[in-house]
C-alpha cells in the first residue's frame, strides 16, 4: 500500500499559486483558510518570515499555547496517532509548521524533560545545542538524558516529504518545484489532479511541466482514459512503466466505450513494448558503465603494482597496504579539516601520494634494497612489511572502518533518462583513473625520470656507466609505484571501506590485473583492468557475483596458458632472460 | 651411493639420518612424556601440546611437498594450499560420512548441512567416502589429479616464473570462492566440522590424538626419504638443471614439461597427504586453507627455514608455526609486528634461512643441494 | 693430439653407448637442409629467404655482423623458435619444423650456447651425467643408477676438456673458459650427429683456443659441425667454407679465401666494423 | 575428565582410566563445599576470552574483547566473585578457524579458565564446538546466530531468528505494508539459514508468491555492488511495495549502503532492513544518506533506559574515547558475564556442571528496561526492537515486541528441524530431543555413554 500524499485539500493550491505572484502579506483574518496556509509556510520556506507583518507575529505569539497543544499531540508512541498529529499540524495555518515538519523529519524535533519542544542543532557527542521550537530562542546546550526524541518511522517520513513537496509545488524556487514534481509522479489523487492543470498551465520550468504532465496522465490513466497514454509514451519512469503494466494487463476499466478503437490494453502494450526497448538499450548502457568503473578501480589499484612490479621487478605484497594509506590519509585530511570533506579530499590527492610515497621509499631503503635481484624474497619481505603495518593501522588507529564522508559534488548520480543514471562517485573516479594514467604515460614518456627508468629497467649496468645514478631512479621509482597506490587509496576511500582490511581486498586482484596485461607494460594495465571489469559486470547478472569472479579467475588461467606473457608481452631477446 | 637404488639412496646421507633421528626421538620422547608421566607434572606432555605438535608436523610435511617444488624445480606455487586443502576435504567427507545418523539431525545418511539445506540426497561426488580405503585415495589422487590438470597445461604452455606463481594463486582464489558456495555441497563457509571418529576411534580421546600425532610423524618421514630420493636421483639433477637452466635442459633431450609435471603431481600428493592428516587434528575444513595468503605463508616457512634442503622446510615450518602459537597468546596484540619483521629480518639477513646457518656447520664437499648460487636464489 | 686418438677409438671401445642409432637419413643429400626460410619480430626480419645446407660429416664456419640472424638461425634449427615460412629438414626424413627441442636433441642436434650455459648448481661430474646419451623418460631417470662404465665413459670426457680435476666442483664456481669447456663436454657427452656451436672461443687463452679449434676439427667427419664464430682467426684456424649471413640471408658461401675477397663481403664487414667503432 | 582434573582441591593423580576419572569428579564436587572456600581467597578466577584481535574479524571482535575485560574490571571493583578476584586470560585466534579450536583448547586446557566468552562467526563456534563439548568448558557466545544449534556446553546469548528475523519482517509486513522482498546476503551459513526460514515464513504465513522473493548471495567483502543495487532498484519499481532484508556481513555493508545511496534509493521508496548492522558498523559509513533504512537488534545504544546510560558512560570512560558507541552484541556479553556471575553466587562454586545447572532460569536486567532469563535450551529472553538510521550514526526505535521473546534453537519453518526441541534439564538433557520419535537424536551425551561403555 501507498501513503496518499497529503492530507489537506490542494483545489485552493491554484489560487495560492497566483498568490504567490502578487506576494502580498495574507490578512490575519482569512485564518484557517487553506490559502494562508499555503503562503505562510511558504512564505516561511522563503525566509520571508522577518519581513511578515506585525499583525502576523501576533498573532504568532497568541497562538502559542495552541502550537503547544499541535506539538504535544506528536508526542505519542502510536504512528498513527502521529500521522493525524501531523495532518493536524499542516492544516493549522502556523507559520512555523513547514519548520517543525522538516525537524521532526530530520529526527531534531525533541521533547525535553520539562515538557518543553525543542529542536537540537547538533546531535553528536554527549552535549546537544538546542533551540526552542516555539520561540526559535536558543536554549544552550542540554544532556542527550534530558531529551526525548519525537520518534517518526517511514511511512511518517513519506507523509511528511508529501506534505512538504505540495507546499513546495508553489515555491519560487525552480529546483523545489522540480523535485516536488518528481515526488508526485504516480502520487496524484482525484483531489491534486484538478488543480494540477493549472499549475501545469503557469508553470514556466519545462522539466517540471513536462513531469507535471505525466504525473496528471499517470492519474488520468487510472482513471481509464486511453489518450493519456500519448502523454506517457517513451516516458521511462518506473512509475509510468508500473501504471501502463497495470493497463496493459487490462486491470484498468476503460473509459471509451466499447469496441471503439484503439483500446487502451492495446495502447498500454505498445506505449509498454517501446519503453522495454529502450530500457533494454539503457540497461546495456549501464552494464557498460558498471563495468568501466569497477575496471578503472582494478586499474587504479594495479597501475601502481605496474610500476614497481612491471618495472623494477619487486613484487611488493605490501602494495595493498599502501593503498590502505592513502584511504587513511583521506580520512585524516577529513578529520583536520571538518565540515569541508570536499577540500579534505581534493587535498587528500597530493598528501596520499606523499604519504604512500615516503612510505615507499621507507620499504625501498629499509628493505628492497637489500634484496637486488631475489624477486621472489621481495615478495616474502614485504609480506612481512604488509602484517606490520595493518597491526600498526590497527594499534595506533583503530582495528575498526573509519568513516569518510563523501562530499556533496559527488555523492548522487547524474540522470541521464529516467532509467539510466549514472553514479557520480564511480564517475569520478573513472576520470581520476584515466588522469592517473594518463600522467604516469607522460611520466614514463616525456621526462627525464621516465627514460632513466626504462634505461635501467633494460641493462643496469648500462646505464649505470652512462652515469645514470640506478639507486636514485630505484628510489623514485618505488616512490612513484608507492604514491599512486597512495592515489588509488583516496580514490577508493569514495567507494569501499576504511579499515585495516581495506588492501588486503585488492592486492590479488591488482597482481591478476598486471599479470593478464602483461608485465612492464602500463598500457596492458589499462587494457586488462578495463576488460575484466566489464567481462565481471557482464557476467554478473546472469552468473552471480560469486560465480562470475570464479569463471574471470579461470578465465586469466586459461588465457595465460594461450599467451603466458599476458595481453601486451614483452618482445624480443631480453624478454626471454 | 649412487649405486644403490633411487629409494634407498637417502639413507646413506648424515643430513637425512640425522633428520630422521630427531624426528622419531622427539616422537619417542613425545609420547612417553605425555602417556608415562602423570598430568600435573612439569614434564608432563598434554594433549594440547600432542595435538599441537601433531598440527606442526602435518604442516612441515606441507613445507616439504612446497620445498621439492620451489627448491628443487625452482616452480614457486602461491597455491599449493589448494592441494592441502583439497586433501583436507577428501579426509573431511569420510569423517563426515562416519558421523552416520548420530548428527544433529539424526539423518541416517545426509550431513548436517545438507538437511540444513534441504537437501533430499547424497551428491554424487560424496559417494564411496564412507570407505576409509577409497577416501585415503582420494586424498592423493584429487590433488595429484588437479596437479595433473593444471600442470599439464602450464608446463605445456612453458608458463614460468611470475606468471605461473600468479596463475598457481588464482587457482587458489577460485577454488576458494567455488568451496565458499554453498550450492557446492561442501558445508560453505562453515566447511566440515564436528568430526566423530576415524578408522573407529574416537577423535575426541587423547589416545586417538597421540596417534594421529604418530602418524602424522610417520608420514613426515617417509615423504621426507621419498623427497630426498626423487633430489638424490639423476631425475633430482635434472629438475635442478631445469631450474637454472630450462633452455639448456631441453637441448639435452629431456622433456622438462614432463619432469615438471611430475614432480608438481607428486608434490600435490604430499600436500594432500598433509591436509588429510592435518583436518582430524585440528577437527575442522573450511574453504579459508584455499586462501592465497596461506599459501603465502607456506612458501614463507619454506624461506625461512632455507630453501632447496627439504629439512629446512620442516624447520621453518615448525619455527613460524610454533612463534604463532606463542606470540598469539603471550601478546596478543602485537604478535603480528613479532611475525611480521621475522619475515623481514630473516629474508634481508638470513638469505638462505636458518638452514643456512646450519649448512656452514655441516657443510660437506660435494653436498651439493645443501646450496644455492646466487642466480638460483634468483629464480 | 692422444685425445684425440682416444675420441676415435671410444666408439669402437664403447659402441653400446652410442644412443640406437640415429634414423638420420642422410643417403640422398645433405644432413641439414633449410629453404627458403623467414622469421620476424614485430615486422623486423631476423631471418630473409634463408637457404642452408650442411653436408654429412662437414665442419662450417658462419660469419656475419651482428644482427646478421646468426643465433635466430641456431633457435630454428634446435626448435626455439618457429619461422614464419619455410622448410628445415634434418636428412631427408625428418621435419624439424613439427618438433619441439627435445625431440630435435634426441635426434642427435646438439647445441652450445652464445653465453656458456652450464648448470651451475650441480658439479662439474654431474652436467656430464645429465647429458649423457641415454633413456631420457622419467622413470628410467628416476631410476637411473651409476655404473662403472657410465663413470669411465665421463672420466675420459673429463680428460676430454682438461677439467678431471675438478669433477666434483660445483659448475658455478668455474671460470669463464672453463665453463665453455664444459659445455662442449657436454654436447659430446650427448653423442650428436650435427653440432651447432656458437662463439666457442669466446673469453678463451690463445692456448685454449687452438685446442679447440683441434677438437672441432676432430669431430668433424664423423659428425657434422656448424661453427658460428667472430674470432676471425679462430675462423681461418679450422674453416674449409665459410657462410657469411647478412641481413638474414646469404650474402656469401665457399672458402675464408674467396669469401674474404668478395667486395660485398668486405663492405658489409668493415662498414659494420667501422661502424662499431665508431660507437 | 579434564574439568574434574581441573577442579580437583588437592593435588590427585590422574591415570587415564575412566572409573578413576569419576571418583575423583566425585571427591571433587563432594569435597568442594569444605575445601573450596579456603582455596578461593588464594587463586583468581580465570575468565577466558577468545576473540579475534587481528585479521578480518578484528574489526568486530575486538570491542568485545574490552566489553568483557571491562565487565571484569567492574566486578572485581566491586569485590570480585565468591570473594575471589576475576582474571582475563585473551589470546588471539586471529581470524583463523581452526586457530580458534587451537586457542580454545589452550584456554581450557593449558589455562584452566572457569568460563569464556568468545567467538562472533558461526564457523568458529562450529570450530570450537568439540573442543568446548570434549573438555567440558562453557562458552558464552554474543551474536545473532542462524540457530539449529544447542550444545550442553555453549549459552547462546545473541538473537536466535526467531528472536530478530521474523519479527523484522513481520514489522515490515505489517507496518510498513511490504509485499515484495529482496533477500541479499553474504554466501554463508547465517544469512543462508535465515532466508531459508524468511522465505518458507513469508510463503507459508502470508501467501508471498515466489516471484516477490528475490535472494541473491555475494562473497565476504563483496566491494562491487553496482549491479545488485541496480536490479534490486528494477525489483522494486515494479508497482509494489518493496523492501530489502539484508544479512550482508561487515565489510561488504559500507560499499554496499554507498552504492545504494548513489544510486538514489531512499529509505522511504525501497527500507532495507539489517541484521548485521550495528552501531559499530554505522560508524565506519556516513549515514547522511541512509537515515531511514532499518536494524532489527535487541538492543540499540539509543534505548533510553538508565542501566543503558550507565554502561555507555561505563564504556566511553573505559575506551576513553567520547565517540566510542555499544552495540547489541556487547550487550549479549554484558547480559551473558551477569547471568554467569550469577550462576557462580547462586551455585557457590565455578565447577561447570553446577554452573550448567545453577544458570537456567537465572534473570538478570537487561540494558533496555526489561529481564533476560536463561531457559532450558540455552538461550535467553530477548526483546526484538528496530530502529532507523538516524544522520547520527545512531538508531531510532520505531518499534518493539510487547514482551520479550525466548530463543528458539530448532526452527518451526526448516523441515528437519520442526520436531527438534532442546532442554537442558533433568532428565531430558537433551541438545536435539525430537517430540517425533520420542528420543533424543545423535545427542553426545548418548554417543559419550557409548564410549564409556566401550571402554
Amino acid at each position: 500500500m501507498r501513503y496518499p500524499p497529503v492530507a489537506w485539500p490542494v483545489a485552493t493550491g491554484a489560487r495560492a499559486g497566483s498568490a504567490v505572484e502578487d506576494s502580498e502579506p495574507m490578512h490575519a483574518a482569512t485564518r484557517g483558510s487553506w490559502l494562508m496556509v499555503l503562503v505562510l509556510a511558504l512564505t516561511l520556506a522563503l525566509g520571508l518570515t522577518l519581513a511578515a507583518p506585525a499583525s502576523a507575529q501576533d498573532a504568532e505569539r497568541s497562538d502559542d499555547t495552541m502550537a503547544q497543544a499541535l506539538l504535544a499531540a506528536l508526542d505519542v508512541s502510536s504512528f498513527a496517532a502521529k500521522g493525524e498529529a501531523i495532518e493536524a499540524i499542516v492544516r493549522s495555518d502556523d507559520p512555523r509548521a513547514r519548520g517543525w515538519l522538516q525537524a521532526l523529519l530530520d529526527g531534531r524535533l525533541q521533547r525535553t524533560d520539562d515538557g518543553r519542544f525543542v529542536v537540537v542543532l547538533d546531535n553528536s557527542g554527549r552535549q546537544w545545542p538546542v533551540e526552542d521550537a516555539l520561540t526559535g530562542e536558543a536554549l544552550g546546550e542540554m544532556s542527550r538524558r534530558d531529551l526525548d526524541r519525537i520518534g517518526i518511522n517511514n511511512a511518517r517520513r513519506n507523509q511528511l516529504r508529501s506534505a512538504i513537496a505540495v507546499v513546495d509545488l508553489y515555491a519560487a524556487d525552480a529546483g523545489l518545484r522540480r523535485a516536488s514534481a518528481e515526488r508526485l509522479l504516480g502520487e496524484v489523487d482525484g483531489d491534486l489532479a484538478g488543480s494540477l492543470a493549472e499549475v501545469i498551465e503557469a508553470e514556466p520550468d519545462a522539466r517540471v511541466k513536462e513531469r507535471l504532465l505525466q504525473a496528471l496522465a499517470i492519474y488520468r490513466l487510472e482513471q481509464g482514459e486511453v489518450e493519456a497514454i500519448d502523454d506517457l509514451r517513451g516516458s521511462l519512469h518506473p512509475r509510468v512503466r508500473v501504471a501502463l503494466a497495470r493497463a496493459a494487463s487490462g486491470a484498468i476499466e476503460s473509459r471509451a466505450a466499447a469496441g471503439e478503437e484503439p483500446t487502451l490494453v492495446e495502447e498500454a502494450r505498445s506505449a509498454l513494448s517501446g519503453i522495454e526497448q529502450k530500457l533494454k538499450v539503457n540497461r546495456a548502457v549501464e552494464t557498460l558503465y558498471f563495468g568501466l568503473s569497477l575496471g578503472s578501480v582494478l586499474v587504479l589499484a594495479a597501475i601502481g603494482l605496474a610500476i614497481t612490479f612491471g618495472v623494477m621487478g619487486v613484487i611488493n605484497m605490501a602494495h595493498g597496504e599502501l593503498i590502505m594509506l592513502g584511504a587513511y590519509t583521506t580520512w585524516a585530511m577529513q578529520q583536520l579539516l571538518p565540515g569541508q570533506p570536499g577540500l579534505a579530499l581534493i587535498l587528500a590527492i597530493p598528501t596520499g601520494f606523499l604519504v604512500a610515497a615516503l612510505a615507499g621509499i621507507a620499504i625501498e631503503r629499509g628493505v628492497i634494497q637489500f634484496l637486488k635481484g631475489r624477486p621472489l624474497e621481495t615478495l616474502l619481505a614485504t609480506f612481512g612489511i604488509s602484517l606490520i603495518l595493518q597491526q600498526l593501522v590497527r594499534t595506533v588507529i583503530s582495528p575498526l572502518n573509519r568513516t569518510v564522508v563523501t562530499p556533496q559534488w559527488m555523492s548522487g548520480s547524474i540522470a541521464i533518462n529516467d532509467a539510466l543514471s549514472l553514479t557520480l562517485n564511480r564517475m569520478v573516479v573513472l576520470g581520476f583513473a584515466l588522469v592517473v594514467f594518463a600522467a604516469l604515460m607522460l611520466i614514463m614518456r616525456r621526462t627525464r625520470l621516465g627514460l632513466e627508468v626504462r634505461a635501467v629497467t633494460q641493462n643496469r649496468a648500462m646505464a649505470r656507466s652512462m652515469g645514470i645514478r640506478a639507486t636514485r631512479v630505484d628510489i623514485l621509482t618505488f616512490a612513484l609505484g608507492s604514491g599512486v597506490a597512495g592515489l588509488a587509496g583516496v580514490a577508493l576511500s569514495q567507494l569501499t571501506n576504511v579499515g585495516p582490511n581495506l588492501g588486503q581486498n585488492y592486492i590479488i586482484d591488482s597482481f591478476m590485473v598486471v599479470v593478464f596485461g602483461g608485465v612492464g607494460n602500463l598500457w596492458g594495465t589499462l587494457v586488462a583492468g578495463l576488460s575484466l571489469g566489464v567481462i565481471n559486470q557482464v557476467l554478473e547478472p546472469w552468473a552471480g557475483a560469486v560465480m562470475a569472479k570464479i569463471i574471470v579467475l579461470v578465465f586469466i588461467i586459461l588465457f595465460i596458458q594461450k599467451r603466458p606473457r599476458g595481453l601486451f608481452p614483452q618482445k624480443g631477446r631480453a624478454a626471454e632472460g | 651411493m649412487q649405486s644403490r637404488s633411487w629409494l634407498m639412496r637417502p639413507f646413506g646421507e648424515r643430513s637425512t639420518l640425522i633428520f630422521l633421528g630427531v624426528l622419531l626421538a622427539t616422537m619417542a620422547l613425545v609420547t612417553l612424556l605425555h602417556v608415562a608421566v602423570p598430568a600435573g607434572h612439569p614434564l608432563y606432555v598434554s594433549a594440547y601440546t600432542v595435538n599441537l605438535f601433531g598440527k606442526y608436523l602435518s604442516y612441515a610435511l606441507l613445507a616439504v611437498a612446497v620445498d621439492l617444488v620451489w627448491g628443487y624445480l625452482g616452480i614457486l606455487s602461491l597455491g599449493h594450499g589448494a592441494f592441502f586443502a583439497l586433501g583436507g576435504y577428501a579426509m573431511g567427507m569420510y569423517l563426515m560420512r562416519q558421523i552416520g545418523d548420530r548428527g544433529v539431525y539424526g539423518h541416517p545418511v545426509l550431513p548436517d548441512f545438507m538437511v540444513f539445506l534441504n537437501w533430499d540426497s547424497l551428491p554424487w561426488y560424496w559417494h564411496g567416502f564412507d570407505m576409509a580405503g577409497f577416501a585415503f585415495l582420494m586424498v592423493l589422487l584429487i590433488p595429484g589429479a588437479l596437479a595433473l590438470m593444471f600442470g599439464f597445461l602450464a608446463f605445456r604452455s612453458r608458463v614460468t616464473g611470475v606468471y605461473l606463481s600468479i596463475i598457481t594463486q588464482a587457482l587458489t582464489f577460485a577454488l576458494m570462492l567455488a568451496f565458499f558456495r554453498n550450492e557446492m555441497g561442501f558445508g560453505g563457509n562453515n566447511g566440515l566440522t564436528d568430526f566423530r571418529e576415524i578408522l573407529g576411534f574416537n577423535l575426541r580421546s587423547s589416545d586417538t590424538r597421540l596417534g594421529l600425532f604418530l602418524a602424522t610423524g610417520v608420514a613426515l618421514a617417509l615423504g621426507y626419504v621419498l623427497c630426498r630420493a626423487i633430489v638424490t636421483s639423476k631425475l633430482g639433477r635434472v629438475c635442478v638443471a631445469t631450474r637454472d637452466a630450462e633452455a639448456r635442459t631441453r637441448f639435452l633431450g629431456y622433456r622438462v614439461e614432463r619432469f615438471q609435471l611430475f614432480v608438481f603431481v607428486v608434490s600435490a600428493m604430499l600436500a594432500g597427504l598433509a591436509g588429510a592428516l592435518y583436518v582430524p587434528q585440528v577437527g575442522i575444513i573450511n574453504p579459508s586453507e584455499f586462501s592465497p595468503l596461506f599459501s603465502i605463508e607456506i612458501v614463507l616457512w619454506v624461506a625461512l627455514g632455507g630453501r632447496a634442503t627439504l629439512y629446512g622446510a620442516v624447520i621453518g615450518a615448525i619455527l613460524v608455526n610454533y612463534a604463532k602459537t606463542v606470540f598469539t597468546g603471550v601478546m596478543p596484540d602485537a604478535w603480528l609486528f613479532a611475525l611480521g619483521g621475522l619475515f623481514v629480518l630473516v629474508t634481508v639477513f638470513l638469505p638462505r634461512g636458518v638452514a643456512g646457518l646450519l649448512a656452514l656447520r655441516l657443510r660437506r664437499r660435494g653436498d651439493s643441494d645443501a646450496s644455492l648460487s646466487a642466480k638460483e636464489a634468483a629464480a | 693430439m692422444s685425445f684425440l686418438r682416444s675420441l676415435a677409438s671410444r666408439d669402437r671401445v664403447f659402441d653400446f653407448l652410442v644412443p640406437v642409432e640415429s634414423p638420420v637419413d642422410v643417403r640422398h643429400g645433405p644432413i641439414l637442409y633449410l629453404e627458403d626460410v623467414t622469421v620476424s619480430f614485430d615486422g623486423f626480419k631476423a631471418i630473409n629467404d634463408l637457404n642452408l645446407t650442411i653436408d654429412d660429416g662437414e665442419l662450417r664456419c658462419i660469419i656475419g655482423p651482428n644482427g646478421a640472424g646468426k643465433t635466430t638461425m641456431m633457435d630454428i634449427i634446435t626448435g626455439k623458435t618457429q619461422p614464419d615460412s619455410g622448410k628445415v629438414w634434418f636428412g631427408s626424413r625428418h621435419d624439424l619444423l613439427t618438433m619441439n627441442e627435445p625431440q630435435i636433441a634426441s635426434l642427435g642436434i646438439g647445441r652450445k650456447f652464445q653465453k656458456p650455459t652450464v648448470f651451475e648448481a650441480l658439479t662439474v661430474f654431474e652436467n656430464l651425467e645429465l647429458a649423457m646419451a641415454a633413456d631420457k623418460r622419467i622413470l628410467p631417470t628416476l631410476t637411473a643408477r651409476m655404473n662403472g662404465e657410465i663413470r669411465d665413459r665421463i672420466d675420459e670426457v673429463l680428460l676430454t676438456i682438461g677439467l678431471a680435476e675438478l669433477r666434483g666442483r660445483r659448475a658455478g664456481i668455474l671460470s669463464h673458459g672453463q665453463k665453455q669447456w664444459l659445455e662442449i663436454g657436454m654436447l659430446l657427452m650427448q653423442r650428436p650427429r650435427l653440432l651447432l656451436v656458437d662463439e666457442p672461443v669466446a673469453g678463451m687463452t690463445e692456448q685454449e683456443m687452438e685446442r679447440t679449434a683441434e677438437l672441432l676439427t676432430g669431430l668433424a667427419g664423423k659428425q657434422s659441425v656448424v661453427v658460428v664464430e667472430h674470432d676471425m682467426g679462430f675462423v681461418r684456424s679450422i674453416a674449409r667454407k665459410v657462410t657469411v649471413l647478412h641481413q638474414g640471408g646469404v650474402l656469401a658461401e665457399g672458402s675464408m679465401d674467396q669469401v674474404s675477397s668478395d667486395p660485398r663481403v668486405v663492405e658489409v664487414y668493415l662498414g659494420a666494423e667501422a661502424e662499431e667503432e665508431a660507437v | 575428565m579434564n574439568a574434574s582434573r581441573r577442579n580437583m582441591p588437592f593435588p590427585v593423580r590422574i591415570m587415564s582410566s575412566p572409573s578413576c576419572a569419576v571418583a575423583a569428579a566425585l571427591l571433587a564436587v563432594a569435597s568442594y563445599g569444605a575445601v573450596g572456600q579456603a582455596l578461593a581467597q588464594e587463586e583468581p578466577i580465570k575468565v577466558g576470552i577468545l576473540h579475534s584481535l587481528s585479521g578480518t574479524m578484528a574489526i568486530s571482535e575486538s570491542t568485545l574483547k574490552d566489553t568483557v575485560e571491562m565487565l571484569i574490571e567492574q566486578q572485581n571493583e566491586q569485590g570480585g566473585l565468591l570473594g575471589r578476584q576475576l582474571e582475563a586470560v585473551v589470546v588471539d585466534p586471529a581470524s583463523n578457524w581452526p586457530l580458534f579450536a587451537e586457542r580454545a583448547r589452550e584456554l581450557l586446557e593449558q589455562h584452566e579458565v572457569d568460563v569464556v566468552f568468545g567467538n562472533w562467526t558461526s564457523v568458529s563456534r562450529k570450530a570450537v564446538l568439540p573442543v568446548f563439548e570434549e573438555l567440558n568448558g562453557l562458552l558464552f557466545y554474543p551474536v545473532q546466530y542462524e540457530g539449529e544449534e544447542s550444545s550442553e556446553n555453549v549459552f547462546y546469548t545473541g538473537a536466535a531468528p526467531n528472536q530478530q528475523a521474523i519479527p523484522a519482517v513481520e514489522y515490515l509486513l505489517n507496518e510498513v505494508g511490504v509485499e515484495r522482498f529482496a533477500l541479499l546476503g553474504t554466501d554463508y551459513v547465517y544469512p543462508r539459514t535465515t532466508n531459508r526460514i524468511l522465505e518458507a515464513f513469508l510463503k507459508e504465513e502470508h501467501g508471498i508468491a515466489d516471484e516477490d522473493i528475490m535472494i541473491n548471495y555475494t562473497p565476504f567483502g563483496h566491494s562491487d555492488w553496482q549491479n545488485i543495487v541496480a536490479e534490486v532498484r528494477r525489483f522494486g519499481s515494479e508497482g509494489k511495495k518493496t523492501a530489502v532484508v539484508s544479512t550482508i556481513n561487515g565489510d561488504a555493508n559500507v560499499p554496499f549502503y554507498r552504492e545504494l545511496a548513489n544510486q538514489g534509493i531512499d529509505a522511504a521508496d525501497i527500507p532495507v532492513i539489517a541484521f548485521s548492522v550495528g552501531e559499530q558498523e554505522l560508524s565506519g559509513i556516513d549515514t547522511g544518506p541512509l537515515v531511514g533504512h532499518l536494524a532489527a537488534w535487541n538492543y540499540f545504544m539509543s534505548v533510553d533506559t538508565d542501566a543503558n546510560y550507565d554502561f555507555i558512560d561505563a564504556w566511553i570512560d573505559y575506551t576513553g574515547d567520547e565517540e566510542a558507541v555499544t552495540n547489541d552484541p556487547m550487550e549479549a556479553h554484558y547480559i551473558g558475564f551477569n547471568m554467569w556471575a550469577e550462576a557462580v553466587r547462586k551455585a557457590g562454586t565455578t565447577d561447570v556442571d553446577a554452573i550448567k545447572e545453577a544458570i537456567i532460569g537465572v534473570t538478570v536486567p537487561n540494558l533496555t528496561g526489561g529481564y533476560a532469563a536463561m531457559m532450558p535450551n540455552h538461550h535467553i529472553t530477548k526483546p526484538v526492537l528496530i530502529g532507523e538510521v538516524q544522520d547520527n550514526g545512531q538508531f531510532d526505535i520505531v518499534w518493539q515486541t510487547p514482551s520479550t521473546v525466548a530463543g528458539d534453537a530448532w526452527s518451526d519453518y526448516l523441515p528437519g528441524s520442526r520436531d527438534l526441541i532442546a532442554d537442558w534439564r533433568k532428565p531430558m538433557e537433551c541438545g536435539n530431543f525430537n517430540v517425533a520419535s520420542g528420543r533424543c537424536g545423535g545427542s553426545t551425551a548418548a554417543e559419550e555413554a557409548e564410549a564409556v561403555l566401550a571402554e
